[in-house]
């Protein structure tokens, strides 16, 4: 416990977590603070170029663990299996329709790739080393809460559009998936010549880029905050609070029976507790669009993404540290 | 100059429907539009801007030229897609050069 | 299809105006509206573009569609607001369907 | 409000286009217009967007008010631009307020 | 004299003047070459995050200085003092009505931050150490002027807006204030540490990040030029050139009196010296919209932001030196 | 032989070609992967003032060479010349209108800059040094074509607007010469001292801007090659990957001329054998708006680019070593 707290106060205090708190606050402040957003977008890209060709070349360094197929799977079917307790949990503890319901429980089952980003870079700091393909287990947790989200809407009578084929290319074709797989074959591929020739460029000024971004992913929250007035009860915000520890729970146990190491299992954690608003929002809007967007938007970006942020990476962290290898 | 009757036709919807409606569109023998920009707006739905959101996302106001005759079969198309989502749709009268292009 | 009468307002006016345009709109009780960027212009006060610019201006077009009985409840409040300002108001005749969104 | 009959004119042109097309409406005596940008569009030279694009290029699209007395000239002034050039040109009659502007 | 012309040379030479010079060539020449909005802000964003950052880790370094609030207090007197010079010098060097001069004179009581960041990275050129709240200083000054002029404004019977409380959260929150007193709090809070992380990032690439962006401020300058035929009469033009000197001699009293050092003293030169492009124009818009645009975006970009890159910077500098500790 | 294939197969495992293969691959599946304009455009800015200055850099280190001039001059014969080449090839190979075959040959003339970039970068992978002033070549070698071009096109009773001006000016000013021309007389100037200022900005992360920047460019070719169906029949095909081979000889032939080093032969031929698809298009809308631009683009972009990128640089590199100093 004590040592959750010293890591967690230790995160806190970093730029990137600052930076975070900055974009907040600045929001709620009203400030006219914006970052373009051609720039924000400019960035993830970036991020997830360089998160996934470290990855790649960490495999290809390690050679290939036999694991990577199990943790694959452990992935897509945690990313199965998690809205079927969100969904629980909301009907149990708020009083959203059956449509809005499966919509945010799509997205808690998705993942959210700041969040891992963020949770590499933490551990980097820790001095703890994860599994490079655990950038592929992130690509692969996308979708299929989408699948299960649609399955539960439709089952509650809800109006979901069929899936055709559109959406679904959509679906699993979306950028970060196709960027981060890309890289991390890349990577895979290309090994430690490929990294030497452009590690300046994705290593070295990794952590400041990510601190401008999550500055900007601070703007957005405050500014989804400010407009969601009204949309949060005290049960939906409960949830956003509670819902990331019983995701990393299922991560927990996924990687311990996967037997990853210390820094696999607590991105695994953070992976299993984190919740999607890119992907998985746009997915609603064309598969669920008589979901509200506001609520699944308020609770994914302005409550369990700044919980995982600040409380939930540390936590999960020491948890993986205490537990793990 | 000669010039000949049309109707304007805009369209404004979310944009991870654009392509849902241009291939409506298309199927429906409309000939041409364009896709435009929106930075925000506000409706039934409440505010929104394109500073509030992260990844693809917002709005795009499509707007077509088309002959007053093919109307009904635009309007009629658009609204499928648009039906059960957010937007707006909204025509008026104007005119055209070169009706041969419409 | 069935389109009912409407009034289609669209107002362009310097950027940091916008917030308190909208603002003026959502008292006089206009129920929508969409923000449109713009590129450049010309008028009374001369040529400009957003290439010579630094920092937030230029201008964004706002758009209405609103039922005509609420025109002048429009055009008094954007009045307000733009009046000592630059920019310009033009409205046309238009129709929509789903009039109760209106 | 008091409102006066105008002229609302619409084109679309290809980019490296826009200043030849501005230059002509200057000189044909126009004395207002506004530029937006355009995302993407389709006509009979097919589908565009501005992604499948590298450097400078794509469309925008030109919206001018005038005097109904000034469509003429204007029109001339704009045709013989994009006479060879893809692109639209559309008309609506519209109000402005403040008719000494136009 | 000679060594200011020894350091004006070498000034003159360096990337980052040329790279201003060549945007105001291609721009003055009608080349389309443009930078995109998105990226200019971009960087200046980086820019701004950077400088501040530096500023809070070199106060963490030293010790919080007794005369951090003595300096602020000092840039909000400049701030507030200096358009009623200006206002004066107006009145006698050109014909501008009250409400044009009085626009014109909260541009230059206000600061330029861009004239900041390329002094701060000329000082760094020579050698020379600033203390770190020079920032804080900086964000300080960049409001009162626009009280100042507003009332000089209405004095002279022009029609200014009231000042509504949106006004004041534009002004007092605007995107620079916030950028700089945040980083500026953020590397305060985390120090050396958090420097480590990010340094990468924020120092090694600065200066080339500076060059483009002041490649973009010399094309904005120049389309400036370009469109303001006919607004410089030679009167106005003389004060776009006097103003920044009269300025810097307010900022030299000041700076003596607070006994900066030699580096703290060139800045408040500088920040006094210069005249704002981004956030008084964007306030003048609102507050005083019947004043020209033109005239005072011309001066201060396109007048008194060249004269001070390339003459008046190094002249501050070695005058700073000469007077300063 | 074996050398060029062993060169090549080293080539298509760098990052470089596997993300312009990861570009192609998302567009041509349909993935909504894109990075926006402004990015794309910062970058491309970023690279062409990077390797301008490097260029100048250079030549201020090793002193003016004499064979600058001559090398110009060589630049711009070929690139009036080559036009008359690839329109005589096309009338052979294919039945294009002399119109759409004159704005073929346009491009053909001129050059693909990123060509030149990615070709520098393989020049530096492989040990070679090539004379700075190529950048100075490269520019003087985008717009001669596209007069060659309207020569052909009205000889051939086309219908090519009259060079107004404003044409002249926008070609000769565009955007990518200036930043070319520019930097390098930046570079010629600071040399060193200047270079030291901003290395860290300009060199270290060139080849990963790079990597982002193919990524971009193998999204808008596969883009560009799926709305091209129909365009391309077999003899235009056949023609986008002999008329690189051909430019790339007369390449040789000047180069060896001139007495360039093995690195300035291989740029040489990078310059003549690529195709424009910024400059020249958007004059031929313009001068030429009756020629088909999916033609002329499809074949630049999506044929000869990716067949330079992949063979045509790593073949000249070793035809340059097997033949130059
Ligand atoms: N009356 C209107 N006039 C113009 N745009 C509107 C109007 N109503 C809605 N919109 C646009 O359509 C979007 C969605 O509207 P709604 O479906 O009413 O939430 C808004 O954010 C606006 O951009
Ligand atoms: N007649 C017009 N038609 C379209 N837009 C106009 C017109 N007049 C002015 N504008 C727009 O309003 C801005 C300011 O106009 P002004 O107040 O006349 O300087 C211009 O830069 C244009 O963008
Ligand atoms: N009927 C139309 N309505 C609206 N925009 C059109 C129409 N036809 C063409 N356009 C626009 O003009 C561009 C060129 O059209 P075209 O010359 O027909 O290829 C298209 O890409 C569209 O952006
Ligand atoms: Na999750
Ligand atoms: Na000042
Ligand atoms: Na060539």
């Amino acid at each position: 416990m004590q040592d959750i707290l010293a890591l967690a106060s230790a995160n806190l205090l970093t730029p990137m977590i600052l930076c975070f708190a900055l974009g907040l606050v600045a929001a709620l402040a009203r400030s006219e603070l914006t970052i373009p957003e051609a720039v924000a977008k400019g960035m993830s890209i970036y991020l997830l170029f360089s998160i996934g060709f470290k990855g790649g070349v960490s495999v290809a360094d390690h050679g290939l663990d036999a694991r990577l197929v199990a943790a694959l799977a452990a992935g897509v079917v945690l990313s199965f299996v998690i809205p079927f307790a969100a969904f629980a949990l909301l009907k149990v503890m708020t009083r959203l329709s059956a449509t809005d319901a499966a919509a945010v429980a799509a997205h808690y089952g998705s993942i959210s790739i700041v969040t891992f980003v963020t949770g590499s870079s933490v551990l980097q700091g820790a001095g703890l080393v994860a599994e490079g393909y655990m950038v592929a287990v992130a690509a692969a947790m996308e979708a299929p809460a989408i699948i299960s989200a649609l399955y539960l809407a439709s089952r509650s009578g809800g109006q979901a559009e069929k899936m055709d084929a559109d959406l679904w290319r959509e679906i699993l074709l979306n950028g970060s998936i196709v960027l981060l797989v890309g890289s991390f074959l890349i990577g895979l591929v290309t090994g430690e010549p490929g990294m030497a020739r452009i590690e300046a460029f994705i290593v070295a000024p990794f952590q400041g880029v990510l601190c401008l971004f999550l500055l900007d992913m601070g703007l957005v929250a405050g500014r989804g905050m400010r407009n969601a007035k009204g949309v949060l009860t005290a049960g939906v915000l409960a949830f956003g609070l509670l819902m990331p520890v019983v995701g990393a729970g299922f991560g927990l146990a996924a990687g311990m029976l996967l037997g990853l190491s210390a820094g696999g299992l607590a991105l695994m954690m953070v992976l299993a507790g984190s919740a999607s608003y890119i992907a998985v929002p746009a997915a609603m809007r064309v598969a669920l669009p008589d979901a509200n967007p506001s609520i699944y938007l308020t609770l994914s970006l302005g409550v369990t993404f700044p919980f995982n942020l600040v409380l939930g990476i540390p936590a999960w962290v020491a948890v993986a540290q205490a537990v793990g290898g | 100059m000669q010039t000949h009757k049309a109707k304007r036709v805009e369209i404004i919807i979310e944009a991870p429907m654009e392509s849902r409606l241009t291939a409506a569109l298309e199927k429906a023998g409309v000939t041409g539009f364009t896709v435009l920009p929106v930075l925000g707006g506000s409706g039934r739905s409440g505010r929104w801007s394109r500073e509030g959101q992260v990844g693809r996302s917002g709005m795009v106001a499509v707007v077509c030229l088309i002959r007053p005759e093919r109307l009904d079969a635009l309007l009629e198309a658009a609204f499928t897609v648009v039906e059960r989502h957010i937007g707006v749709i909204g025509v008026t009268d104007a005119e055209v050069l070169r009706a041969e292009r419409f």
